[in-house]
Order: structure tokens, then sequence, then C-alpha cells
């Protein structure tokens, strides 16, 4: 990807006012910043499988619930601290990226889309069933230890935003290596057109698999941010309506780092902003994905790598 | 013995409705390639009009075959323009976008509809009376079977065969039919596919307003919420059944029932959905276009 | 040109586009009733972007399209077929799972029923699909799909047939065969407008002829001035420059 | 300009915006932590309208220190996220003391944020978790989950003499926890469960379950759990021909378990503290008669009057000590003996759970009201 002094200026602004954001925003404000960073972690890592993968992966809660609760079952049945238990974190999700899209990768737009529905909704009722007496159940698991570095309180609102910084940095800086990579190239023609991709030697399913894993891993990294932030684990957080969400985050805002963003703030920072409307917020912002998926179908900022001919995108 | 032909009863009950919810999904999908999200809650609305239509018009009406037929017509006519409006705003406009982008659509549309119910008629549980239909029960050999029960099965069942009927041997059968394998060539036929795919609408969600007029008369008890846990279930049903594949989503939607009811029965009903749901993983694992085959054209 | 001031149907200035590329970039067709015409042009021209655009499956930028003396750059699709012009598509494009017989009553979809006559004629011309008229049409081998492709669009009774690489995957003997019928088709009455890339068999069997190249119409004339001409030999016929 | 640029300001204003609005002023802040809207806006409205109503009439009265009382809502839809969430909202508006929320879960989800920032907590919640962690700002004002296994498992042991019973739950952290609490109790007792299963709140469909639990022949259906699928358990059970006696929990108690389990509701049980219609005290009969006056309905349950008795007792605490230090509060709150309440004499124990049980069995008559029968009434 070239960039242009544009961009990078862009960007530079960007991390800017991350930076300084909470030098302006009071307690409940900077809570909600922190979401949002975990929550563009997240629809960075949903797009890597469902953006640049074309894999329609509509449960992607399951993957972030993996990170979050792996974290929090070590901290708590086991007393690991959790800023240890992160590798776990990652590892974990991404192995059980890997192993549930192995039987499934082969399956055609809208059913791969259910089956992932179904992994969700699966991993909800052992979650809720409390399996192996570790998930705490319905509950979810709270007061999990706060997590201290080199004596900062990590738990703290602006240790916690910070970390959410470094961490959609990171995930950047692994996005932005993913498109030069071979991998990348990869995905990027499997998604174009999977047979051709095939037949030009390209091994899609090693690579869709590998784009599961990786954004499972993504996905379980920002878990741990959220089991910290609230210093507990709940299902319901990473119920199907979250994967929803995710889901939703990539299309609307668009298959690029800033359309995630845009992706995320109108999914779920405008909500916060508008909840004093209670009632009536999601009338209105269910018209609002409506109306922003006709004026914009390719989300508000379209992937820009490549012409994509029209006829390649349909079905 | 008689526990097995009780879960069979109840199996086949649910099992109705599912089918009759899972038909819109599947004849949604076959033209259009889309799914339809806000269905659920075409149906969960279904039931709130036909309670308002009962209380504002026919308050105190009982057991009489009149007062049940006004709230199903009533329901049906409002229910059938909902769906129209539903694919005018929402569904139309983005015929030539990339699929996705109609999916989200389809969920924002869902979201609308959902608070809308909750806008008008309140986020509390809302109730049917209880005597609208008659409440009898019959006893055979220890199996429960009441009234309510076998108005579901034979209605769902005598709506389903005249739909087979409509689509197998009547011309515009013939032309649904072609449109859902073909929009262009159709075109070329002089179909008007515009006019298909609101007639598609209109007859999935009607069939869909009787099932949330039996999910109120049957359970009484209706949420704003509550078209969500059915959508996703006939959804279900409509895969299992073959995606686009009419007697397909029947046969799913009576099978899920059935399963959901042994699982419950027979093995475990705290791990009810963890069964259902890898069973559907399974079998598309096994049989991607589900156990009687997709009618959906493959891609030219 | 002996028909020309019978013209049935003329194409004027049109020009498409797929988004930002042009694929017809401003060209104009007449037929006169009961001629057969042919566009010929290598993968890519725009022969079949012209027919889908005639059939009004996509918009054009520009032009006027008339057929009997009336407009139809505007008419929407499906009403194209009622005033009588009926298109056998690129890739046969029949039902796959529907019967042969159900294919062809959609044929006819837009007149109000299904005239067995009709049925009775397409079936004389293609008694193969006569014989397998129970079997779902997915199940045809490739040049009985295109006798069903052209038998459907007969159903209509249309005036004018515009057709579309009818000899496409066909071995010669098949597509010698297809297009013997579509004389047959043209001698009843019904005016064609042949779309193909096989321009010795289309030349053949036209009256006229039009060249196309990426979008712009770059010769015309009787099949025997273009079977004459050299560049057509060279281009279209295989035949070396002497 | 770059896009991102654009976008960039467009984050910075709406932030801004909604930065500057926490001004310190001079009332009493208390805030509302309840699930007015979702499946339990019933219970939560109740809550919200009833602390309203209280702090109105103490602010007609000159409010207390001399100090108007605000009231600051949040509702956290019955999901521990949005409690979470809605705990840190509260505590950054200035809140003293959250009154609710409606639920275990919700109440757990924000407990240790309130307790971090010092700010008390009253809420219904039974779950016996929630006075687990020592937390010195919580107090519950209903009485937790065990005192009502207790009761329970004695009632069917020892009282009805059950042999057969099945314990049905949902997946909520209220309906697992009592449950099994009853079922660790009726162990203990000797007594002998035949069946323990659990439903999908919301689902609707409850006959494969029933239809199981009929195979088994209980003479007794204990299902914990709320009203909405007590009702429908009721009502499907009567339409399978189950005899056996049903016994719903506390939380379902509302009007709303009468109109799902209709003329099935007559014969039907249920076990709880006493609903407000039942409550002897003249301060139950006068808050019930300000709540109509003003709202033109029932409070939905006793729920919202024993959240209003944690309100009154931090209100009471407030007037005693006169201040608002919430450590001086919460000392001077596990001192107070009996303490008149709506609901009852008030008082706590060290881990802030309600003393005392008035747990009573009710059996629905067929006009619908309740009648108490035990303990029996002398």
């Amino acid at each position: 990807m070239k960039k242009s002094p544009n961009k990078k200026i862009g960007y530079t602004v960007f991390i800017l006012a991350m930076l300084l954001f909470p030098a302006l925003a009071n307690p409940k404000w900077l809570a909600i910043g922190s979401t949002f960073l975990i929550f563009s972690v997240v629809g960075l890592s949903e797009d890597i499988i469902l953006g640049k993968g074309g894999m329609f992966n509509m449960g992607h809660a399951l993957f972030f619930g993996i990170g979050a609760y792996t974290a929090a079952i070590a901290n708590h049945t086991f007393g690991i601290p959790i800023l240890y238990a992160i590798p776990l974190a990652i590892l974990i999700p991404a192995l059980c990226g890997i192993i549930l899209a192995g039987p499934i990768i082969h399956l055609r737009g809208d059913y791969l889309l259910v089956a992932t529905i179904g992994f969700n909704i699966v991993f909800l009722q052992l979650v809720e069933n409390d399996i192996f007496g570790i998930t705490g159940g319905p509950n979810g698991i709270f007061g999990l230890d706060t997590p201290t570095f080199l004596g900062f309180d990590l738990a703290s609102p602006t240790a916690i935003y910070y970390l959410g910084v470094a961490v959609l940095l990171l995930t950047f800086y692994v996005m932005a290596n993913l498109d030069k990579s071979k991998a990348g190239r990869a995905l990027h023609y499997l998604r174009l057109d999977d047979l051709a991709a095939n037949s030009i030697g390209i091994n899609t399913r090693g690579y869709k698999i590998f784009a599961f894993g990786l954004g499972a891993g993504i996905a379980g990294l920002a878990g741990v941010l959220l089991a910290i932030q609230y210093s507990a684990v709940s299902p319901e957080a990473f119920n199907f309506m979250q994967s929803v969400l995710f889901f939703s985050i990539v299309l609307v805002g668009g298959s690029s780092l800033p359309g995630i963003l845009m992706g995320t703030f109108v999914m779920f920072v405008l909500p916060e902003i508008f909840r004093d409307f209670a009632t009536w917020r999601y009338f209105i912002f269910g018209f609002a994905m409506i109306l922003a998926m006709i004026l914009r179908p390719e989300g508000i900022f379209p992937a820009r790598f490549g012409k994509i001919p029209d006829y390649f995108k349909k079905g | 013995m008689d526990i097995f032909f009780q879960q069979l009863v109840n199996g086949l009950t649910i099992g109705s409705i599912f089918a009759l919810v899972a038909l819109g999904y599947t004849m949604v999908y076959g033209i259009m390639k889309l799914i339809n999200f806000a269905h659920g809650d075409l149906v969960a609305m279904s039931a709130f009009v036909g309670l308002s239509v009962y209380d504002q018009f026919l308050g105190g009406t009982t057991n009489s075959l009149v007062a049940v037929l006004t709230i199903f017509a009533a329901t049906g006519v409002i229910i059938a323009m909902a769906g129209i409006i539903l694919e005018r705003v929402a569904y139309r406009p983005l015929r030539n976008a990339p699929r996705l982008s109609a999916v989200v659509s389809a969920l924002g549309a869902s979201l609308v509809i959902q608070n809308g119910i909750m806008l008008i008629w309140g986020p509390r549980m809302r109730f049917f009376p209880a005597d609208i239909l008659p409440a009898t029960t019959w006893n055979i050999g220890g199996v429960y079977i009441s009234f309510i029960q076998v108005v579901i099965l034979v209605v769902s069942l005598l709506i389903m065969a005249g739909l087979i009927f409509f689509i197998d041997k009547t011309r515009v059968g013939a032309a649904i039919r072609a449109t859902s394998i073909d929009h262009d060539a159709s075109r070329l036929m002089g179909i008007d596919v515009n006019r298909i795919i609101t007639l598609i609408f209109v007859i999935g969600t009607f069939l869909g307003a009787v099932g949330g007029l039996f999910i109120g008369l049957y359970y009484r008890g209706i949420n704003f919420n509550m078209g969500w846990n059915y959508g996703l279930y006939a959804f279900v049903a409509a895969i299992i059944g073959g995606i686009g594949n009419i007697p397909g989503a029947m046969v799913g939607g009576m099978l899920l029932g059935i399963f959901k009811a042994f699982i419950a029965g027979y093995v475990s009903s705290t791990w009810a959905d963890a069964f259902t749901f890898t069973l559907l993983i399974a079998i598309l694992v096994v049989r991607p276009t589900g156990i009687m085959g997709e009618r959906v054209a493959e891609k030219v | 040109m002996n028909k020309k001031n019978n013209i049935m149907f003329e194409v004027k200035d049109l020009e498409v586009s797929y988004g930002s590329i042009k694929a017809i970039k401003g060209i104009s067709i007449q037929v006169a009733k009961g001629e057969i015409v042919t566009i010929l042009g290598a993968n890519g021209a725009g022969k079949t972007t012209t027919l889908r655009t005639i059939s009004r499956l996509h918009d054009p930028n520009a032009g006027t399209i008339l057929f009997k003396g009336e407009d139809i750059t505007t008419t929407p699709a499906h009403k194209i077929v009622s005033m009588g012009i009926s298109h056998s598509p690129e890739g046969r494009r029949i039902f796959g799972i529907l019967t042969v017989e159900e294919n062809l009553i959609l044929g006819s979809y837009s007149q109000k029923s299904t005239d067995k006559k009709t049925l009775n004629w397409v079936y004389d011309l293609f008694p193969r699909l006569a014989e397998r008229k129970r079997q779902l049409a997915g199940t045809l081998s490739g040049g009985e799909q295109q006798m069903l492709a052209i038998g459907r669009a007969l159903m209509s009774r249309p005036e004018m047939l515009l057709l579309d690489e009818p000899s496409l995957g066909l071995a010669p003997i098949l597509v010698k065969a297809i297009f013997k019928t579509v004389k047959e088709i043209a001698h009843s009455g019904v005016t064609v407008l042949l779309v193909e890339q096989n321009a010795k068999a289309a030349l053949k069997l036209a009256d006229r002829a039009y060249v196309l190249e990426v979008g712009k119409l770059v010769l015309s004339g009787t099949s025997k001035e273009l079977l004459a001409s050299e560049k057509i030999q060279e281009a279209y016929l295989g035949k070396k420059r002497k | 300009m770059n896009k991102m640029v654009r976008v960039i300001t467009a984050f910075l204003l709406f932030f801004a915006l909604s930065g500057a609005s926490a001004m310190a002023s001079d009332t009493i802040k208390i805030g509302v932590q309840a699930p007015t809207t979702g499946q339990y806006a019933n219970e939560g409205q109740g809550i919200d309208q009833g602390v309203r109503l209280i702090a109105e009439q103490i602010n007609a009265k000159g409010g207390i220190l001399g100090k108007q009382i605000e009231i600051f809502t949040c509702d956290d839809e019955g999901t521990a996220m949005k409690a979470a969430i809605c705990a840190k909202d509260l505590v950054n508006k200035g809140v003293i003391g959250v009154i609710g929320s409606y639920t275990s879960t919700c109440a757990e989800a924000a407990q240790a944020t309130y307790y971090r920032a010092g700010v008390l907590q009253t809420t219904d919640g039974t779950s016996d978790t929630l006075t687990e962690h020592g937390y010195w700002t919580f107090f519950r004002n209903s009485f937790p989950n065990s005192a009502e296994a207790t009761y329970t498992a004695n009632y069917f042991i020892n009282v009805k003499k059950y042999k057969r019973i099945a314990i049905v739950t949902d997946f909520s952290s209220y309906s697992t926890g009592l449950g099994s609490s009853v079922e660790a109790e009726i162990k203990k007792l000797g007594g002998n469960i035949v069946y323990q299963g659990k439903i999908k709140a919301g689902a609707q469909n409850y006959t494969p379950v029933l239809t199981k639990i009929k195979s088994k022949h209980p003479d007794v259906i204990y299902f914990s759990g709320y009203y909405n699928e007590a009702g429908l358990l009721r009502s499907q059970q009567m339409q399978l021909g189950v005899t056996a006696d049903f016994y719903g929990s506390n939380a379902c108690d509302n009007p709303d378990y009468i109109k799902l389990a209709g003329k099935f509701a007559e014969g039907s049980y249920l076990i709880n503290v006493p609903s407000p219609e039942l409550l002897p005290y003249d301060l139950a009969i006068n808050f019930l008669k300000d709540y109509r006056a003003k709202y033109k309905m029932d409070p939905p349950s006793i729920w919202t009057l024993l959240n209003i008795d944690g309100m009154r007792a931090f209100l009471y605490a407030i007037e005693q000590t006169g201040t608002t230090d919430t450590k001086k509060l919460a000392e001077y709150l596990h001192t107070i003996k009996d303490y008149p309440g709506i609901t009852g004499p008030i008082q706590w124990a060290p881990d802030g759970n309600r003393t005392g049980s008035a747990h009573q069995t009710y059996e629905y008559q067929a006009d619908g009201s309740k009648k108490i029968i035990y303990p029996v009434v002398k």
C-alpha cells in the first residue's frame, strides 16, 4: 500500500488525537473510549476473516469470548496474573479458530454464516452451563485481579485506555504487514475469485484457515482487554448479537483501517451518545443502518486496493 | 410409550410453526439470495397486530369462527403490507449492491421492527386472552392433545399443501420458480421480476403472520423481542431442508421441532441449543446443501 | 439491402457502459422485416451487450431503440417480449430444475395462456424436445439445451428473435442442424438478429451482417460482400493473407 | 483534507461536547440502576417510579439536610455488561448511593465499581454471592436465596411431605443459584429429587421438558425463575395433564404470572416474602396509596417496595448522621436495629445481608388473589 502524504498526516493526527484523548474526556467517556479501542481491534480482526478473506463469519464474538474467558479462568481458577495469561489468550482462540474453521471452510457464503452463528451459540451454552465448573455459569466471572505493570495499576481507566491504544497500534501494524505479505495477497485473490485462485496454485483452504486463526487470535487479545477493563467476563458480552455488531462494524465502515474505526464509532459509540433517547435509540439506529447501506453499499470507507469489477462482488 | 407420542405431538406443533416461518425465509432466499433477518420480527409483530385487532374490534368475542378468521385475515393483510414496505425500503435499493450490504440492511430492518413493536406496544409481555379458541384437551391413551394443537397442525398442513400446489401447478408458481433460478432469463420470458418479488414477500410474510398468530394463541404471552428466537430456529429449519426448497422448509421445520422435543425430553433440556446447533453444523459439513438439497441456481 | 424500405427494427447511436467501462460506443443497426441479420465480432466486442440492451436487461447511456416505429428505449424488460421481441440469451440460461415442457410454457408467459399450436410447432422444429418433455432441463445435452433455449424463445410467437451464440460449444454437426432450424424459423416469418463468433456459419445463414470491434461498428454489408472481404476472411474466417 | 482528519474532528467534537457536563451542585444525588427497558422493564420501571415518588415527597418537605434529592436513572437492560457501564456512569455523576438493580446478575456486575468508588448500593437481588465479597458499600434489602432455600426445603419435606420433587430453573444466575440451594437443602433433609433441568428464558415452548417431567411422576414441580416462564410452565403443565403441585419462587411474584397462567393459576403456589397488598404496616398502606395516586397503577411487585426500603434506610442514615460521607453512613446503617421499613423491620448483618426472614407460601385463588397457607396465621 502506497501512503500518500495526506494519508500520513491523517494517521499521525489520528494517533495524536488518540493519545491526547484521556486529557479531554471525563471518566465515562474514557471508559467508552477504551471499549471503542477494544471493539476496533475486534472489528479489525473480523475484517481479516470477513473483509479480506471474504468469509461470512457471523460468530466472531466466539473468539473474543474465548480470549476473555481464557484470561479470566487463568486468573480466577489458576491464579495466573492476567498479563501472563495473554499468550494463552491469543493461542487458544487462534487454535479454536483453526480447528473450527477446518470442517466448515468449504461452505458457501450464507451457509458459513449460519455455521459460525451455530458455533457462537454452542459456545454460549457451554459457558452458561458452567462447563468443567470454571466459567462461572450465567453470571460469568467477577472480581478478577487488577494487573499491575512496573507499579502502574493497569485497571485504572487511563491505563486500560492506553493499553487499548497499544493493542490497536499493534493490530494496525499486523494488518499493514498482512497487506504486504504473501498471505495478504493470496487472501485478496481468493476473495476475488476462489476458483481462479485455486487454479493458479494458491492453497485457498490453507489461507482461509490461516485467516480464521489470525483473526481469532487478535480477537482473543482484545478479549483479555475487555476482561481487564471490567474485571469481569459474562456470557452475554459474547452472544450472537455481539457477533452481529462486529459483522456490521466491518460492513458499515468498510473493509479498511479508517473504515473499521468509523464502523466501530457508528455502531458502538453513537448509540452510547444517544443513550438518553433510550427507547427510540435502536429504532432510529436500525434506519440508519439501512440508510448507510443504501448510500454506501460498500461501507463508509471501502477497501481501496485495486479496482474490483462489480460482477465479482455479487454472489 | 405415551411419553414418546406426547413428545411427537409437542414437536409437531412447534415444528409446524417453525415450518410456516421457515417458508418465508426460504422463499425470499430462493428469489433474492438474501437472508431476511427481519422476517422473525415481522412474525412477532403479527402476534401483536392480531392481539390489537382482537382488542379493538372483537373485544369479548370468544369461541367464534368469525372472530378468529377476522384476526387472521386482518393481521395477514397488515403484515403482508409491512412485508412489501420492508422490501421496498430496505432491500430493493440494494438489489445490485454487494450481498453483504443487504444482510446489514436486513439486520437494521430487524432492529427497526423489533424496537417499533416496543414503541407501539411497550416492552412488557402482552397476553392473548385464553378464550379466543375453545380450551378443549383430549386425552388419547395418556397423550394430551389440545384443540389449538390440532388447529395448528391441520391449518399448517393445509396451507403448505396449498402453497405446494400453487408453486408447482400454476403459471405464476412456475414464474416464481423461474425467477428463483435466473432473474434475467425470467425477464426475457416476460416475467415482471419486481412483481414476483413483491408477491414472494406477500406470501412469505402472510405465512409468517399465521405462524405469529399461532404463537400468540398457543403460548398466549408475547414479547417484542421474541421474533429473533423463532426467526433463528426457522432459519435453521430452512437450512436443514435445503434453502430455497419449499417442501424442504416444511420438512426441516417439522424435523427441527421433533428433534428439539426429543432432545429436551430424552437427553437434556440444559443442552438443547448446543445439540441443535451442533446437529446443524454436522448436517452442513456432511451435506452442505441441506438434507433435501437446495433449490438455488448455481452462480453463472 | 433489398428490404431496406421495410425497416422493422432500428438501433440509433447506442452507447452502453458497465460502471466506468464503455462497452458500446455508439452503434446503429437496422433490421428489416423477415431478414436474418448477424452481428459478428470477437469476444468482448460488445455483441452480447447489444442484445441485452435491446431486451432491456441493461440500460443504455445514450441512443434510441425503435421497434415497429415505437420507441422501446425505456420499456421495462418484461414488457419487451409481449411487444414481439424474444431473446434466446448467451449461455442458453434455461431453467435447469424445471422440466423441458415447463421451460417452454414459461416461454409463453407473456401470452395469457399457452397456445397448444405453438407448442406443437416447437416440438415439430425440435423433435428431441418432444421426446424429453418430462425430463429436467438441466439433464439435457448441450445441443438439446440450445434447442430448448430457442424453442422457449419461440413460445411467445415473436416477430423478431434475438439469438445469442447458438453455436457456442456445440459439435459442428449440431451447429449445422441448429442453423438449419433457424433458417426454417426465419422462413416462417420471424425476423432474426443473430450474434455469432462462428462467422462462417453465420454469414452463410444471414442476409446481412455487422461487424463489431471493441464496442464500435467497423464494417457492415450483405453476407456476400462480407464473405468476399479480405479483412473478414483474415480476421474471422481464419484465412491467411496470400 | 483527508477523510481521516475529518473523522477525527468529528470524534473530538463528540467527546468534547459530552465531556463537560458533570458539574458540582448542591443536591444529594441518588442513582437508580434498573432495567427500565428489556425483559424486566416492568420491574425496572416500578423501582424507578417508586424511588422518584419518595424523592418527590421528601423534596416537597424541604429535602434532607436542607438539600434537594436528585435522582439519576441508568437503564441496565437486565444485562451484566450494561450494568457495568451503568455503574461507571452513575459513579461519574457523583451519586452517593444507588438503588437497584432488579436482577442479582446486574447488581453483582456493578458491585465492585460501587465499592471502589465508595458508593452505597442497595438491591433486592437475592443471590447469595452478592454478600460473599464483604463490600462495606453493599446492603441487601431483600432476603438471600439461602434463607428462601431453607424455608422451601423445610416446607416441602417436613410440612407437605413431598416424595418426588422436580426442580426447574432457567439459565440466569438468580435462578440457578436458588435452584441449587434448594436442591442442596432438600438433599440435606433426605428428600427425593426426581428431575432437575434448565429451560431457556424467552423460548416459550416448554412442553418437551414438561413431558419429560411427567414421565418421572413427581408430586411437586418447583420453578426458581421469573414470572413469564413460570406462567407459561404452569399453563403448559396443566394442558399436558401433569397433575403435580406447582411452586414458583420469589421472582414469579408478578401479576403477569396470573395473566399467563390464566385459569390454571388457581391452585398453584408461590413462595416469597409478603406481597405489597398483604403487608400489614401502615407505612406500606400509605406508600401504596401514594403510588397509586401518582402513577394510576400498583407497583409491579414486592421488589419495588424492598428497594424503596433500601432507599429509605439510606435517607434515614443521612438524616441521623447529618453527613453524606458514605463511609460514616455505612457504619451507621450497620448499627440500626428494627428500623421500620415498608416491608418490615430492617437491620443488616456485617456482610450486608438483611437479617431475618419473612418467607411465606401463598396459594392462588380463583379470583387471582393470594392466600397465605404457611406459616399458618394465628
